[in-house]
C-alpha cells in the first residue's frame, strides 16, 4: 500500500496534479541522485510528499514559524521555513523558499528557465511555484546552508536571476504583459516594471520600511495583474482623449453583434450611442471602463493621448480591513526615464518610512493621516477625480493662513497656541 | 399637587371632522395647484387642504389670527407640516381663492410649497432650520436670518411648480445639525474654524474636566492636572464644538472665521434611490449679516444649476448620479477644493468617498 | 433712525418675516400690558430684537451655556438659556424656553391653539417656534421663575399641554399625517406616535440615558418625517404582498403620461413593465420604493399585508458621523395594543441604557458592539434583509456551541479560557 | 565578491522574436476556441497565443519538458500569465494542434482557460492561490489540494468557453489573504475559530510581547507582566491569526475548527461596474482532506447558480446587483446566518454594509 493514500487522491481527476509534480520530482531525483548526479537534496521532495500526508491525516500545517536566513548582502528574498517534524522527517526539516525576480510579463526563454532548473536542481528541492502571489519565481525547499551557493550560482547563470522582495520591503514588481501582446496597453508596462525594479533593487533587497510596499503595473483599466486589489502603488493605463473608432470595423461587428445590448446598454455612463450605423462615444461621459473596447477589439482603440492613473493604497485586509487601491493621481504620463513616477515613489516611501506605524501600510497611513496630507507630500493638488464624492460631514481642517485675520487669532497667537 | 406625565392632547380631538370620518380611507390626492391639494376619499368626500409658507417663528399673535382664519374658513381646523409650513382643510373648492386671499393679505404667508409627483413639476418648500443667534449657545451662524434671504431670492420657486423634482434645504447653525442638515439636497450648516481657547478660570468653575476632554473626536484636548485645566492640540483640532457643548470654558467663536459650508445631494425618501448623506461643496462662506449675500448667491447658483440640468423626477443626488461630480462641480462652477476629501476618520464612511476605480470623467 | 437697522433689513422681501414676528410681538405685548394686561414679560420680544441686532453686528450668539432649569417632577422639556449681556440687556437675561409635546401630526384645533397662546402671552416672551425640529412646540423666552406656572397653566387648559422631551431622554415622537390625510399610510402612524408618547411618559420626561433617543412614525417609505436620518428608531410602513393596479386608472394617466420614460425606466429594479396596455409589477423584485405609486396615486396602491419596516441608529453627525438608521427588522406588524414593538422598544432601550458610554447614542453603539448583538437583544435573527451587502473580511466570531468538540477546545477550557 | 542588486534578466531577453518585432503594434487580437488567442499587428504578422492550466507547483522536470516542447513549437519561448497559465506562441496556425496535443499527452495540462468577451463567452481561469499545508506556518486549510479538488470538478468550464462572463477564483489559506481573495468573484479563505491558547514558554523565548499585544486589532491581548506572558480575552478574539504571526507562543490551530469561509462579489477589473470587495457568504466549511467534497459542492453550487442565471457580460457583483443579495441567497440556496453581518468595527466599510433603506425583496 501506498505510503501516501491520502495526497494520492490527489493524483486523481483531469486537472493536473500538483501531487504528481512532486512525484515526479522525487521520482527524478532519486534516480539521478543514485545514479551519481550531484544533487544536494534529492530526498527532500519525497519528505514533503509525507509531510504532507501527515497534514492530511492531521488537518494542519506541519511547518513552523520561520527563523531569519538569507543570502550575504540581503535581507530579504528568502523565507525561512522548518517543520515540526524535522526529527521523524529530516529531509524537510529546513524546507526554505527563494524568491527568484521574475522577468516583467513573465516572459520567458526557454534558455533562462533551463538555468532557473538547473541551478534548484542541484541545490534545493526541485520543486517550484510558477509564480508566487506576488509574481516571484519560487524555489520552494532548501536547507540553509545551499541558499548562498543558491544564489551564487543564480548569479552566474548565462541570463542571470537575483532575489525578489520579502519582508518589509519594496517587493518584487509587476507587469501585464501590456504592449509584449496586448493592444490595449495605454503605456509600456514592461519597461517601466523593469526600470523600476532596477532604480530600487536596495528597497527590494533590504527590508527598511514600516511593511511592505507593492507596485504593480496593469497597461489599462482591465487590469490584468490586479493592481488595485493586490498593489500599494497601481500604475493603470488609461487616456484622456476620445476612444478611436473604425467605422468599417463597427459595420462588421453590426452583422451579428447584438450592439444595443451587448455594448450600449452596459456603458456605465451611457456614453455611448449606435442608430443601427453609427457608433457614436460622447467622451466626456466616457469613464473609461474599457467595456466597448473589450467587445469590439477590431473597431474600437484607447485615445491618442496616453498615460496612467495612479491609485494608492490596495491591500489585503490585515489590519484594517482590506482597501482597494485609492485614485491619487487621475492622470500622469508614462515616459522614460520615468522621472515624474519616480519622484511620487521617492516622496511617498519616504514619508511612509518616516511616519508610518510598525506594520502599518501605506494606505492605511493615509487614512490615518488623511487623503489631503498625502497630497501635499506627492506635491498633487485636490482633484475630484480623486473622490467618489466629496466628504460627507463637516469636520475640515484649515491651516492658519487660510484664516481671517480677527482678535480671536491674536489672542490664540499670544497664547502660543497659534 | 400639579398634575404631570399627562401627555399630549390626542390626535383625535384635533381633526377636522371631514378628516376624522374619511381616517384611514383617502382614495387619492390631486394637486390643484400650487399650494392646494385636493384630497378624495373613499366615501366621495373631499377636502382642499391649502399650504402657507411660515418663518416658523411665529407670534403667538400670529397664531391667533391664523386660528380666527381656521375658524373662518376650516371650521376650526389646521396643522403645521414637518417642514413648518400650515395647512387649513376646506371642504368647498369655492372657498380656496378666498382663503388664499385672507391669509396672504392678513397675515403675508404664502400659498405654495407644495409639489406634484405626477406631473413631475415640484415646488420647493419651506427650509427646516434652527435657532442660531435667536436662541442657541453654539451657532456659528444665524439660522432664521440665512433662511429669510435664501426664501426671499428662492421665492417664485416656492410659490410656484417650476422644479423637476424634489429638493429639500435646510440649515443647521453648528455642527450638531439639528436641522438634520445631514441628508438634504442642499445644506447650509454653520462652523467655526479656529480652535477653542481655553478659559482656565470658567473651566475650574463650571467644567468635569475628563469628561470634556472625553468629548473630543479626535483627540485633541488633554488634560493639565496641575493647572487644572485643558490643553489643546490645535494640529488635531476641527473646530466641531463638542468641547463647548460639554464645557463651557471652551469659547471657539471667531466672528471673522465662523461661517457656513454648504451641502449637498442628501436624500431621504426610499422613491427610486436609496437614501444619501449630504456632501460638503463648499468649505466656507463667511457671516454677512444682515443678508448673507455669497452664501444666497451660492444657493441660488446650486439649486438652479440643478433646476436647469436634471431630468424629471431626478434629485439632486440622482443627477450626479448621473453625471459625475466632475461635472457636478463643472456646471456650478464650484472649486473643489481639498477640504472637500474625506479625512474624518472616526466617520468610516471615508472609505466609501474614496474613488477606488479608474472610472472618472475628464 | 432705527434701533436695530441691521435686522430690519429682514424685514424686506416676499417671504415671511421672523423679524415682523418679533416686533409685532414686542408691539402687541408693550400696548396690552400698558393697557393693563397682565403679562409678566412684556419687554422681552423687544429685548430679544436688540440682542439681535448686537448678534448681527458682532457676527456672534449672545447667548451663554444654559443652566440647569426645569418644572416640579420633570429632568427635561426646558433648555435654559441666559444672555451674556444680561446687564445690558435685562429682559433677555433668562430667555429659557418650554418643549410642549405637539399632537401627532400637529393638527390642532383652534381652540387648542388660542390656550397655548394664552399661556405663553401670560408668562413668556410670547414667540414661538411652529415647530421645533424634533417636533415640539417651542416657547421661546421666559425666566426661571416663570416656568413652573408656564406649566401649571398648560395643564390646566381646556385642552392641556404637557411637556416634550430633553436632554439624555427619550424625545417627543414625531410622525407624519399618516392616515388623517394620505392614502399611501400603511399603518396608523398618529395612533402609534400618540400611544408611544404616552407609554413612554417617565422616560420622555425624566433623562436617564446615555444620551438622546428619537422615535419617528412614518407611515410608508416616502418618510415625510425624515425619520431615517434623524430618529434612533424610525418605524416606516410598508407593505409585503403585490402592489395594487387598477387597470382603468392606469390607462387614464396613459392618455397623456410617458408611462415608460417616467416610470418604467425610473423603477430602480426594474420590476415594473408597460406594454402600452397593462401594467404588470412583479412583485419579488419590486423593493417597495414607492416611486410608482407616487406617480400614479390613482391607479396604484401600497398592497394589503401591511406593517412597517423599523431602522435604527439614525442621528447627526456628532461625535462618529452621521448615520443613516439600519434596517433591523424588515418587516413588522403594527397592531393596537402595539405590544411588539413596545418589546423591541423596551429591549432596546434597556441594553443601550445599561451599556451605552456617555453620550454614545445607539446607533454608534451597535456599531461598537456589532450588528449581531443587537439582533440578539430584540430576540430576531439575522437577516440579508438588514444589510446591504454580507461583511466583506472573515473576522467573524463564533460562540462556542458552534464549535466541534475537539482536544485544542478542551484545552482551552482546561485553561480557563472557554 | 558576490554580485548583488543586479535585478532579473530585462525582458527584451525573453522575447519571441516576432513578438519583439510588433511590440506596441498590435492591432487586434481573436479567440480562435478556447486557449488559443490569434493575434495580429499593425505589420500584419501573426501569432497564435496557446494557454494551459498547471497546478503552479511545477517540478524542474516539468519545466524542462515545458521548454522541449517551447524549443520545437514556440521559437525558444514562452510565458505565464498573472493567474499561472502557460502560453506558448506559435507563428503558423498549422502548429496549434500539434502543440496542444503533445502539451496535453506530455504534461498533462489542459489547453483552455481562455474567454471571448468579443461573443461574450468565458471560459473559467486557474485558481490563483497560495502555499497551504505545503509551506507555509499560519495556514487553515490547504491550498493546492483544494484547488485541484475544486478544478477537477469545474474542469469543463476551464477547457471551454461556458460562461456568461468573467468569473475569477482564488483561494488563500489565511485570512493574510495572500491569493487576493478580497475581490474575486468567488474565494476560498481560510479560517480559524478558537482564539490562540498561549504557550507561555514559547511566548518567553521567542516573542516581543508588547508587539504582539499591539497587533491584536481587536484589542484582545493583555500583557501578563509579571508572568511575562499574554493574556487572550476570548470574548474579543475573532481568530485572526495576527498575533501568531508576530509570535509563534500563540498557535490557534484546531484541526477539528479551522476550515474555510467563502467569499464572492469581488471584482477588479474597471469594466462597466467599478470594482469591488468580496463579501463572505458561506462563513464555515470544515476542512475535509483529501477532497472537500462540502466545499467544492458550494464552489459548483455558486458558479453553476451564477452561470445559469447571470446575463451575458454579467460577472458575479452585476448579477447580484440586479437581482439582490436576497435573491442570491435564495437561488443559491446558501444560509444567511447572523456571521455574515459586519461587526468588524476596524473596518470602515461596515456602515457601507448595513442596509440603510427600506428597499429589499421579499
Ligand atoms: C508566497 C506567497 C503566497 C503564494 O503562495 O504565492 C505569500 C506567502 C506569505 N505571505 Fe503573503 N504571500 C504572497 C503574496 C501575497 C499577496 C498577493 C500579492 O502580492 O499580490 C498578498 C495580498 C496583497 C497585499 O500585500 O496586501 C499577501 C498578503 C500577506 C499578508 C497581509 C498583508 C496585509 O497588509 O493585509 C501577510 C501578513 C504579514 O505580512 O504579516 C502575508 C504574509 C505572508 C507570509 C510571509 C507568512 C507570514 O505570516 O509571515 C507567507 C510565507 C509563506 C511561505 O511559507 O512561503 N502576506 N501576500 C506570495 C508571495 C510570492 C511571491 O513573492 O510571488
Ligand atoms: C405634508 C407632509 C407630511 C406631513 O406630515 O407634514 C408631506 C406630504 C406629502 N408628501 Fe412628503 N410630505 C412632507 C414631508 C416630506 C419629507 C420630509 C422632509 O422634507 O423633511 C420627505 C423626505 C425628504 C427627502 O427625501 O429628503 C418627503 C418625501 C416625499 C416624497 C419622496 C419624493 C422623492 O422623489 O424623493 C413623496 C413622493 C413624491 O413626491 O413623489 C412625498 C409625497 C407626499 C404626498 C404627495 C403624500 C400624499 O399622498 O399626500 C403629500 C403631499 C405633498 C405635496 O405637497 O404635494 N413626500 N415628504 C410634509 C410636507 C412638508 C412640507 O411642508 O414641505
Ligand atoms: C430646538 C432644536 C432646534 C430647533 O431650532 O428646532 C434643537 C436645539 C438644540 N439641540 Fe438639537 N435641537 C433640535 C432638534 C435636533 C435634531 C432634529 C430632530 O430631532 O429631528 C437633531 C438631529 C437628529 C439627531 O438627534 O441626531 C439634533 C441634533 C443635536 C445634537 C447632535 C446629536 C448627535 O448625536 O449628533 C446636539 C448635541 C448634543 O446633544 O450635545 C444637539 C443639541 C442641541 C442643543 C440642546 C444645544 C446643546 O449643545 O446643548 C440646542 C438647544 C438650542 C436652544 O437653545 O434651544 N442637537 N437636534 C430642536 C429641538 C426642538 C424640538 O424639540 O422640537
Ligand atoms: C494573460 C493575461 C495578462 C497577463 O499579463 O498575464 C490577460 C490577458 C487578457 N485579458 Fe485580462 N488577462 C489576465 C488577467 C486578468 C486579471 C487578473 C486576475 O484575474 O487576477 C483581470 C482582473 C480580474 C478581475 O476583474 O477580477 C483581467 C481582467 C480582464 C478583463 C475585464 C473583464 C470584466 O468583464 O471584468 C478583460 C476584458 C474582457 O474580457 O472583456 C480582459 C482582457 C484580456 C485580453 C482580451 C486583453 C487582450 O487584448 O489581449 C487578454 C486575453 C484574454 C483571453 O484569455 O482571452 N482582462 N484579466 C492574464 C490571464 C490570466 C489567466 O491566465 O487567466
Ligand atoms: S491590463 Fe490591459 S493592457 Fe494589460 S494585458 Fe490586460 S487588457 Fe492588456
Ligand atoms: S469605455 Fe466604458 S464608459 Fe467609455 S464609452 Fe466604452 S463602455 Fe462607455
Ligand atoms: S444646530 Fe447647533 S447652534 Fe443650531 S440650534 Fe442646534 S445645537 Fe444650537
Ligand atoms: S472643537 Fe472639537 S475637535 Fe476641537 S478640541 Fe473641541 S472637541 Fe476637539
Ligand atoms: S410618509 Fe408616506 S404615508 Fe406619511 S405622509 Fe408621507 S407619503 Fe403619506
Ligand atoms: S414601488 Fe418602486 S420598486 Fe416597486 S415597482 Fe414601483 S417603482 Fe419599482
Ligand atoms: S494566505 Fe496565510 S497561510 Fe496562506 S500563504 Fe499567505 S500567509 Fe501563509
Ligand atoms: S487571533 Fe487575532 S483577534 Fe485573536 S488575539 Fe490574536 S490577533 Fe487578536
Amino acid at each position: 500500500m501506498s505510503e501516501t493514500p491520502l495526497v494520492d487522491e490527489l493524483e486523481k481527476g483531469p486537472w493536473p496534479s500538483f501531487v504528481k509534480e512532486i512525484k515526479k520530482t522525487a521520482e527524478n531525483m532519486e534516480k539521478l541522485a543514485s545514479e551519481g548526479k550531484d544533487l544536494k537534496l534529492p530526498k527532500t521532495a519525497r519528505g514533503l510528499l509525507k509531510l504532507l500526508e501527515i497534514s492530511y491525516k492531521d488537518k494542519k500545517t506541519h511547518w513552523k514559524h520561520g527563523g531569519i536566513v538569507s543570502v550575504v548582502g540581503y535581507g530579504g528574498g528568502v523565507i525561512g521555513r522548518y517543520s515540526d517534524l524535522g526529527d521523524k522527517l529530516p529531509e524537510v526539516e529546513h524546507f526554505h523558499t527563494m524568491r527568484i525576480n521574475m522577468p516583467a510579463g513573465w516572459f520567458y526563454s526557454t534558455k533562462a528557465l533551463r538555468g532557473l532548473c538547473d541551478v534548484w536542481e542541484k541545490w534545493g528541492s526541485g520543486l517550484t511555484n510558477m509564480h508566487g502571489s506576488t509574481g516571484d519565481i519560487i524555489f520552494l525547499g532548501t536547507r540553509s546552508e545551499y541558499l548562498q551557493p543558491s544564489f551564487e550560482d543564480l548569479g552566474k547563470l548565462e541570463i542571470p536571476f537575483d532575489l525578489g522582495g520579502s519582508g518589509s520591503a519594496l517587493r518584487t514588481p509587476s507587469a501585464c504583459m501590456g504592449p509584449a501582446l496586448c493592444e490595449f496597453s495605454c503605456y509600456d508596462t514592461l519597461d517601466l516594471c523593469y526600470d523600476l525594479t532596477m532604480t530600487y533593487q536596495n528597497e527590494l533587497h533590504r527590508p527598511m520600511y514600516p511593511y511592505k510596499f507593492k507596485i504593480k503595473c496593469s497597461g489599462c483599466p482591465n487590469d490584468c495583474v490586479a493592481s488595485k486589489a493586490r498593489a500599494d502603488f497601481a500604475i493603470i493605463g488609461t487616456w484622456k482623449d476620445e476612444i478611436q473608432i473604425d467605422d468599417e470595423a463597427v459595420k462588421e461587428y453590426a452583422k451579428w453583434m447584438d450592439i444595443e445590448n451587448e455594448v450600449v446598454k452596459l456603458c456605465p455612463t451611457k456614453a455611448i450611442s449606435w442608430n443601427g450605423k453609427e457608433l457614436k462615444i460622447d467622451a466626456k461621459n466616457c469613464v473609461r471602463c474599457m467595456h466597448c473596447i473589450n467587445k469590439m477589439p477590431k473597431a474600437l482603440k484607447p485615445g491618442k493621448e496616453r498615460g496612467a492613473t495612479i491609485l494608492v493604497g490596495g491591500k489585503a485586509p490585515v489590519l484594517e480591513g482590506a482597501i482597494i487601491g485609492w485614485v491619487t493621481i487621475p492622470f500622469i504620463e508614462i515616459r522614460k526615464p520615468y522621472d515624474e513616477i519616480k519622484e511620487i515613489l521617492n516622496a511617498t516611501l519616504e514619508w511612509w518610512d518616516e511616519e508610518g506605524k510598525f506594520r502599518e501600510r501605506v494606505g492605511e497611513m493615509i487614512w490615518r493621516k488623511g487623503m489631503r496630507e498625502y497630497l501635499k507630500v506627492i506635491g498633487k493638488s485636490a482633484d475630484v477625480r480623486i473622490v467618489k464624492a466629496p466628504r460627507n460631514n463637516p469636520f475640515m481642517f484649515f491651516k492658519k493662513e487660510e484664516l481671517r485675520p480677527s482678535p480671536f487669532v491674536e489672542e490664540l497667537k499670544k497664547r502660543g497656541m497659534f | 399637587m400639579v398634575k404631570t406625565d399627562f401627555g399630549p392632547p390626542k390626535y383625535d380631538l384635533m381633526l377636522h371632522p371631514v378628516i376624522k370620518k374619511n381616517y384611514g380611507k383617502w382614495k387619492f390626492h390631486e394637486v390643484v395647484k400650487p399650494g392646494v391639494i385636493r384630497r378624495v376619499a373613499e366615501s366621495g368626500d373631499e377636502i382642499y387642504v391649502v399650504r402657507f409658507g411660515s418663518p416658523r417663528l411665529l407670534s403667538v399673535y400670529t397664531i391667533r389670527e391664523l386660528c380666527d382664519i381656521a375658524d373662518k374658513y376650516s371650521d376650526g381646523y389646521l396643522r403645521w407640516t414637518s417642514r413648518n409650513n400650515v395647512e387649513f382643510f376646506v371642504t368647498s373648492k369655492e372657498k380656496v381663492d378666498a382663503l388664499i386671499k385672507e391669509v396672504e393679505e392678513k397675515i403675508g404667508f404664502p400659498c405654495g410649497g407644495t409639489w406634484d409627483a405626477v406631473t413631475g413639476k415640484y415646488g420647493l418648500s419651506n427650509i427646516v432650520h434652527t435657532q442660531g443667534w435667536i436662541h442657541c449657545h453654539t451657532p456659528a451662524i444665524d439660522a432664521s436670518g440665512i433662511v429669510k434671504a435664501v426664501m426671499d431670492e428662492l421665492y417664485e420657486y416656492f410659490i410656484d411648480h417650476k422644479l423637476p423634482a424634489m429638493c429639500r434645504i435646510s440649515l443647521a447653525c453648528c455642527a450638531n445639525m439639528c436641522g438634520a442638515v445631514h441628508a438634504s439636497d442642499i445644506a447650509i450648516v454653520g462652523i467655526h474654524r479656529t480652535p477653542p481657547l481655553p478659559d482656565d478660570d470658567a473651566i475650574r468653575r463650571t467644567c468635569e474636566i475628563p469628561s470634556t476632554v472625553a468629548a473630543c473626536p479626535t483627540g485633541a484636548l488633554k488634560p493639565d492636572m496641575k493647572a487644572k485645566t485643558i490643553k489643546v492640540d490645535v494640529e488635531k483640532c476641527m473646530y466641531c464644538g463638542n468641547c463647548y457643548t460639554m464645557c463651557p470654558g471652551m469659547p471657539l467663536f471667531d466672528p471673522e472665521n465662523d461661517g457656513a459650508a454648504i451641502m449637498v445631494g442628501g436624500k431621504i425618501s426610499d422613491a427610486r434611490r436609496m437614501p444619501e448623506l449630504s456632501k460638503v461643496v463648499v468649505p466656507w462662506v463667511p457671516n454677512e449679516p444682515p443678508r448673507w449675500p455669497t452664501l444666497v448667491k451660492y444657493i441660488k447658483q446650486i439649486l438652479e444649476t440643478w433646476a436647469n440640468n436634471a431630468r424629471k423626477h431626478e434629485r439632486l443626488i440622482e443627477w450626479v448620479d448621473r453625471i459625475g461630480w466632475e461635472r457636478f462641480f463643472e456646471l456650478t462652477g464650484l472649486e473643489f477644493t481639498d477640504h472637500l476629501i474625506d479625512d474624518y476618520r472616526i466617520t468610516p464612511y471615508i472609505y466609501g468617498e474614496l474613488r477606488t476605480s479608474t472610472q472618472f470623467r475628464w
